[in-house]
């Protein structure tokens, strides 16, 4: 007879109830008339996230490796990811609640009379929000998670609401729906290389779980190890997009509706570096030597064709994108690092970096004539003249992620290179300087063109924000510059949490 | 070492007073002015204060430190927001607040008539906030912080009358190579933490044996950049012209007297990076060579009374420049010289904001002409910052130049006579420039073309004025007297570790020094004498056309950096694409259909995308194929 | 007969899902060679297991299969409703987005 | 070879019979995928591949799997495809010709190099532990062993496979479900409407398509053979009401008898 399973449900409580708000928000659609049914999901999804915040903060001084069984493991880095993914989503779904970005009906063929009637009558795709829960819900699981099957499932979890969100723009649909197919065939494709990888690492262990994999080294043949290290490699480095499986990127955060890109750019990478970075502390450890130079490799391919081509976008969401292929580079040298330096640095990062990228797309939303959003950078030209304060943030928000000194953007970088060299990566600490050097000249060159240029005559406006953009702009800013300023509230908070336990 | 609670108060007290003055708003408009001038009194006064209990100490426990909070602490790395207070940054704090005090006083009357003067008041408070904050940090993230606020400042108060196109643009030069100089600082910190694993002066200073020579060569270079974008020097020198575009006190307090040195403190400060890395060393030498020439011939061509002003306010900088080059006792006679021009440079352009006072704001000396019997007391001060300026003794400037004329003749061999030539040689230029300027203004048949006479500036303008010229008249004196400057700063940048030869003998340079001078001087009244026409000369050399085009060097920036640049960024427009498509079509299938191949190019499809991914996993399987073969 | 020999059939079924992926342009067809990726990793879970000894392996292709059907869906009808805007199932068609 | 030979040789076991047989069968199938036009018989193809991996499972001691591999996979994802496929056109024929110049030789390059090199891996790695077989994991039977594992082991992450589940089934509807812009009008409604209007000459309907009358109505007399009105068709309370139209208009004319 099978044993009844015992979950730990205090510790696996934040995602619950996250995920519990997200069925709820099914029901409210299947359920609740449709005049309230928007703010009724706001209220929901904006309350299971405060509750699944204050959750955290409740066990935040617990860990356990068989909250799930064996599946899920609680403990300091990964209380901090999920709380660094809550806080960030509480952010971005303020940023999504301002309905107008979304289409009013999905079915809809663009340009056809249904639509037109749809949009007359103020239809609005509330089903966004309980998607949006449950991408939450998945990345929350995502860098707890230690076996490959819960990864793969996690990694499903938050994917699919992503690949749906994301052709659901309200303007622009054909493109739309185009980042829709390509980030779905892709992530698809990628996915399908990480279960293979998982295949092999089974073979390697005779286990799925993580620390098994650890505890094989040695006694199995290595080959099947390798082959697995390099195809569940490929899967995650697809999801921060890192060189040469970064190409979806660009594309599905141009087309994407600019709140979803917001909330992909922010919290997918920090889901995903969540988890690369524990199966890789975790699970390839041992087989560090193997692992390392091809990572550097990578990490450095990715910093600097990131910032090398960021340079060239004449599309403000493109040049966004390419700074966080860029961005994935640095952050992968807190994975090469493999030390406690390393991660805490890693942790820094990420919430620093995400908070800045969300404030970025933020602004980008605001941006706009009469057909709706502009990106192109030739028309956001002489737009600090116009709205100095407006232009002033963005120009902050780009010298952070150039890593100018007294930005958040420069102390994440500071952190993590200088864990990188401590761990005798030298190189990668070259590139990084190098590339972010470069990356620095043509940050400034946006910030002199929406500065010290004339505005044209066609140029755009920028919407007064409604005060839910009003909230989650400011509060990322704030949030950004405070962590510049005065890095060591969060850097000592991430340095303590930054333990991962077997 | 000692630690102290007062230091904070420097940078606190006009960081507070700007927000107040920027928060308050209208209401502060009629108290403003008085409020900032007193806070930046205040400053001077502990300035003073702190001085005299430094000097009270015994030598070894002169420097004082105060930590304000950590700042960041990641693992083994730590940096606090300290201040350190040593004999070095007591100069720079005395000659920001002295100088800085006057011009506030000067300031209330020379913007009475503007509606803005409170935020002006602001922005200057703030000036003196970051530039003390500047010279007070301990370590290089600390000052970089003054270095960005300097920079905000400066940016502000050259934009000041921004609704002028012009003005504008000008800010925009400024904060591009500005920009340009920081990346080299934020490189030279990185750099510093990758070798050192600290970035703090004195951390840094202990360990400095333990760093090979290319990495100290690469932080020297990178602080050079850093100090060629903030004073203005070759190649980033354009920006300093364009920024006489602010206010005339702004530029006295801001582009001659301190900002614009804060590369010379910077190359001082780090002395011993530049002591153990002789290349780097070498680039400053020549960086500073060449600009002072480079600024002196630009200053000969110009018309513009305060663009005259700030070309010779680069020249003397690259004297300040070649000097730190010249090793350990440079430093002292760099810093000499930079506290000296403080005062004589100073005290010049608020005489030049006087006669503009008085003259309707005109700045072309064309335009001027016998100036002097109008307003007898600016001719006079300005007359005082002339002869300390060209370096005629007893006056300031003679005993700082001169000091750095001897010590770059002593270098010897080529080197030695290559730098001392062209020191003497700037320093003939200057007498020249700095002659003509004076003739042009003050002399000769008047030029203005209007009935209104000039008249002289109000007291309150006048009081400033004069306190810098009695500076310009005995500050080198009172520093060159028994070497006490030299000594001074001794347990800073050691000036006195290496013994240098004496290839002449001190008096011989001096002579020298004086009689170019004296040529130039001659030149200049021989040229100008007697009637000048309000027009600039058309029939003009083709040296005096490229002077007064800035030698070229705003079509040199454009054919040497922007050109490129732009053509670069072109090309890598393309790189991502090639790298996707470059191997898709580099397998060779050669269209010559041109359109087709520009299809091609624009890519987006997501089987393209695919088959990178597969290249990618092919590239990665071969390596552990490889591996474990 | 040698187990691995299921092994190198998963690796060959799986190189031509992969290949499929980059030649074919019908999008449905595409997507088809994922699941033929997929599978190709079912059969190599089901071949470790028996290796293993342990049934690990056929619970992670379990679960492979479910969530493949949840893809599945959701990829199914993205492609429909790019087919109603576009009358085209190609994904060749989909490349407006580029530079 | 020759050992490949010697290997089919001498380990003729009926695994290896079926493995022998079905394996090429199920490469050339998933090859055909990649070369035939109809995105239909790419399906078909995919399917038998799909059926011969639920073989091989079962073959393999997945019994259980095997099963779940050909209803759920073949049975009901396979469906799904053909479904899709018949919405969009089940006669479009892809054409084959490469428009991305040089993508061909270099995937094809790409794959044999792919292919090969992962083949080559695999055999250079040795198993130096014994093929345990699942004799004994099987032992309580293999559904059960599963079960057993589903439901300790992996109960979190078969729990979590739900808000998968839900996912999909919320995607499907955002793109596929239009929501009406009002509720369509029952029949009720209708006869209400009818009823309600000014006139009630419309309250029987309208005339059905393709009959040729002018007018269906309860308020309108029949006509009799002769082409007179016949007044007793009539409801009497209508008469009463006054809601009556005059009989006289529709009796058929002299004239136009007479025509005829």
């Amino acid at each position: 007879m099978l044993t009844a399973p015992s979950l730990g449900y205090l510790l696996l409580s934040p995602m619950i109830i996250v995920f519990a708000a997200a069925v709820i928000g099914v029901l409210v659609e299947a359920f609740m008339g449709k005049t309230h049914r928007a703010a009724a999901q706001l209220t929901i999804s904006i309350g299971a996230l405060l509750l699944a915040l204050v959750q955290l903060w409740r066990i935040r001084d617990l860990s356990s490796t068989t909250a799930a069984v064996n599946s899920v493991t609680i403990d300091k880095a990964g209380i901090f990811l999920q709380a660094t993914v809550v806080i960030l989503a509480l952010i971005a779904v303020l940023l999504i609640a301002d309905q107008e970005n979304f289409t009013a009906q999905a079915s809809a063929v663009p340009g056809s009379n249904e639509e037109a009637v749809a949009l007359l009558q103020k239809n609005q795709q509330t089903e966004i929000f309980p998607l949006f829960l449950f991408a939450v819900g998945g990345m929350m699981l995502f860098p707890v998670a230690t076996d490959l099957i819960t990864l793969f499932v996690a990694l499903e979890v938050f994917s699919l609401p992503l690949y749906l969100l994301a052709g659901l723009s309200r303007r622009r649909r054909l493109l739309s729906q185009e980042a829709a197919l390509k980030y779905f065939l892709l992530g698809a494709y990628a996915s399908a290389f990480f279960l293979f990888g998982a295949a092999f690492l089974y073979g390697y262990a005779g286990t799925i779980s993580l620390v098994g994999i650890s505890a094989a080294a040695g006694s199995a043949n290595e080959v099947f190890l390798l082959i697995g290290i390099i195809f569940v490699s490929i899967g995650l480095l697809f999801k921060i997009s890192a060189v040469p499986f970064h190409s979806w990127t660009p594309d599905v955060y141009q087309g994407a509706p600019t709140p979803i890109t917001a909330f992909m750019a922010a919290c997918t990478k920090v889901a995903a570096f969540g988890a690369l970075l524990r199966i890789f502390y975790i699970g390839f450890a041992e087989a560090q030597t193997m692992w390392q130079p091809i990572i550097t490799v990578i990490a450095i391919l990715t910093m600097v064709l990131g910032s090398v081509v960021a340079i060239a976008q004449r599309d403000v969401k493109r040049m966004l994108a390419y700074s966080s292929i860029a961005h994935a580079g640095f952050l992968l040298s807190g994975v090469v690092a493999l030390s406690k330096d390393g991660l805490a640095a890693s942790l820094f990062y990420l919430m620093a970096y995400g908070l800045t990228t969300l404030a970025a797309f933020g602004i980008i939303g605001l941006v706009r004539d009469s057909t709706g959003e502009v990106t192109d950078l030739n028309r956001w030209v002489g737009l600090g003249k116009k709205s100095p304060l407006v232009g002033s943030v963005f120009a902050f928000l780009l010298l952070s992620f150039a890593g100018i000194p007294l930005t958040s953007g420069f102390i994440g970088k500071f952190a993590i290179f200088s864990a990188a060299y401590q761990s005798g990566n030298i190189a990668i600490v070259v590139s990084g300087v190098l590339a972010s050097a470069i990356a620095a000249f043509f940050y400034i060159r946006v910030i002199i063109m929406i500065f010290f240029t004339d505005p044209v005559n066609d140029s755009v406006s920028v919407i007064i924000p409604s005060v839910k953009s009003k909230i989650s702009i400011s509060v990322a800013t704030v949030a950004s510059m405070v962590f510049g300023l005065a890095p060591s509230l969060l850097l000592t908070t991430a340095t303590n949490f930054a333990t991962f336990i077997k | 070492m000692q630690t102290s609670e007062n230091l904070l108060w420097l940078i606190a007290l006009p960081l507070f007073s700007s927000a107040i003055l920027l928060l308050a708003g209208k209401r502060a408009n009629s108290w403003g002015h008085i409020m900032g001038t007193i806070v930046s009194a205040s400053t001077f006064t502990i300035g003073i204060i702190e001085f005299f209990a430094m000097q009270s100490r015994s030598e070894e426990n002169r420097a004082v430190t105060q930590k304000i909070f950590t700042w960041i602490s990641v693992g083994s790395f730590n940096v606090d927001a300290s201040l350190l207070l040593d004999q070095l940054s007591i100069c720079f704090v005395l000659l920001i607040t002295g100088v800085g005090t006057l011009i506030h006083v000067y300031s209330i009357a020379y913007m009475s008539h503007d509606l803005d003067r409170r935020r002006f008041f602001a922005y200057l408070n703030l000036f003196i906030a970051s530039m003390l904050l500047l010279v007070l940090g301990d370590s290089y993230l600390n000052l970089y912080v003054g270095w960005e606020g300097v920079g905000l400042a400066s940016y502000l108060l050259i934009g000041f009358w921004n609704e002028k196109p012009a003005y504008a643009t000008a800010a925009k030069k400024a904060f591009v190579a500005n920009r340009v100089g920081d990346v080299g600082l934020s490189l030279a910190i990185m750099i510093s933490f990758a070798t050192f694993g600290d970035v703090s002066f004195s951390g840094m200073k202990d360990s400095v044996d333990q760093a090979s020579s290319t990495q100290l060569t690469a932080i020297g270079l990178m602080l050079l950049l850093a100090a060629c974008g903030k004073s203005a020097q070759f190649p980033l020198q354009s920006w300093l012209g364009d920024a006489m575009a602010g206010p005339t006190p702004v530029s006295a307090l801001i582009h001659a007297a301190t900002m614009v040195t804060a590369g010379v403190y910077l190359i001082t400060r780090s002395n011993f990076v530049f002591d153990a890395a002789p290349i780097a060393q070498l680039m400053v030498l020549i960086v500073g060579g060449v600009t002072l020439l480079f600024g002196a011939i630009i200053g000969m061509a110009k018309d513009d009374i305060k663009k005259a002003l700030a070309a010779s306010t680069m020249s003397q900088i690259g004297y300040m420049i070649l000097a730190t080059g010249l090793g350990p006792i440079g430093y002292a006679f760099a810093i000499m010289h930079l506290l000296t021009h403080g005062f004589f440079k100073a005290s010049m352009f608020l005489g030049a904001g006087s006669v503009m006072h008085g003259m309707k704001d005109e700045v072309n000396m064309r335009k001027y002409g016998g100036i002097g019997k109008f307003m007898p007391i600016t001719f006079l001060t300005f007359g005082l910052g002339y002869l300390a300026i060209i370096g005629v003794p007893p006056f300031a400037g003679f005993y700082s130049k001169d000091k750095i004329i001897e010590t770059a003749l002593n270098e010897g061999g080529i080197k030695g006579l290559i730098l001392g030539s062209a020191t003497l040689l700037g320093a003939m230029i200057t007498a020249f420039y700095m002659t003509r300027v004076v003739i042009l203004t003050f002399f000769g048949n008047e030029r203005w073309g209007h009935k209104d006479e000039p008249h002289e500036s109000p007291a309150l303008m006048l009081v400033p004025i004069g306190l810098l010229s009695v500076g310009s008249v005995a500050s080198g004196y009172l520093l060159y007297k028994g070497d006490w400057l030299v000594h001074w700063l001794e347990p800073v940048v050691n000036p006195l570790k290496v013994h240098h030869k004496e290839l002449l003998p001190p008096i011989v340079v001096s002579i020298m020094a004086v009689a170019v001078v004296l040529i130039g001087v001659s030149i200049a009244v021989l040229k100008y004498r007697g009637e000048q026409s309000d027009k600039a000369p058309e029939r003009v050399s083709v040296f005096t056309r490229a002077a007064r085009k800035d030698l070229f060097q705003d079509n040199f920036n454009e054919a040497t950096f922007m050109r490129p640049g732009q053509s670069v960024v072109k090309n890598l427009l393309n790189i991502d694409y090639l790298l996707i498509d470059g191997l898709v079509r580099g397998v060779g299938s050669v269209s010559l259909n041109a359109g087709n191949k520009l299809r091609v190019i624009q890519n987006g499809y997501v089987r393209s995308y695919a088959l990178l991914m597969v290249v990618g996993a092919l590239a990665l399987i071969a390596t552990i194929w490889v591996v474990t073969a | 007969m040698a187990v691995a020999n299921y092994l190198y059939l998963s690796a060959i079924l799986f190189t031509i899902g992969a290949i499929g992926v980059v030649v074919r342009r019908n999008s449905i067809v595409v997507f088809m060679c994922i699941e033929l990726m997929l599978n190709a990793a079912n059969l190599a879970f089901v071949t470790f297991a028996r290796i293993n000894g342990n049934l690990e392996g056929q619970v992670v292709a379990f679960f492979t299969m479910v969530v493949a059907a949840c893809e599945v869906v959701v990829g199914l009808a993205i492609i429909v409703t790019i087919y109603r805007s576009r009358r085209s199932a190609s994904v060749d068609d989909a490349s407006l987005l580029k530079r | 070879m020759i050992n490949f030979a010697l290997d089919v040789g001498t380990t003729a076991t009926p695994e290896s019979y079926l493995f022998y047989f079905l394996a090429p069968l199920s490469v050339l199938a998933a090859l055909g995928m990649l070369l035939v036009k109809k995105a239909v018989h790419s399906a078909l193809l995919l399917a038998w591949v799909m059926i011969s991996l639920a073989i091989f499972y079962i073959a393999q001691e997945a019994l259980f799997l095997g099963i779940v591999q050909i209803v759920v996979y073949t049975g009901a994802v396979m469906m799904l495809f053909l479904f899709i496929l018949m919405l969009v056109g089940v006669d479009t024929s892809d054409s084959l010709e490469e428009n991305i110049p040089g993508l061909r030789p270099i995937a094809i390059v790409a794959a044999i190099g792919f292919g090969g090199l992962l083949v080559s891996l695999i055999s250079r790695a040795t198993f130096n532990r014994p093929i345990y077989g699942l004799s004994e994991a099987n032992a309580e039977g293999n559904a059960f062993g599963i079960a057993a594992e589903l439901f300790t082991r992996y109960v979190f992450a078969f729990e979590v496979v739900s808000a998968l589940l839900i996912t999909a089934a919320i995607g499907a509807m955002v793109l596929g479900h239009s929501q009406k812009s009002k509720s369509k009008n029952s029949q009720r409604d209708l006869s209400i409407a009818r009823f309600r209007k000014d006139s009630l000459k419309d309250a029987s309907g309208l005339p059905s398509a393709g009959v040729y009358a002018l007018h269906n109505a309860v308020d309108v007399p029949a006509l009799l053979p002769t082409g007179q009105a016949a007044p007793s068709s009539i409801s009497s309370v209508l008469q009463a009401r006054g809601d009556i139209i005059e009989s006289a208009t529709f009796e058929m004319k002299k004239d136009e008898e007479e025509e005829k």
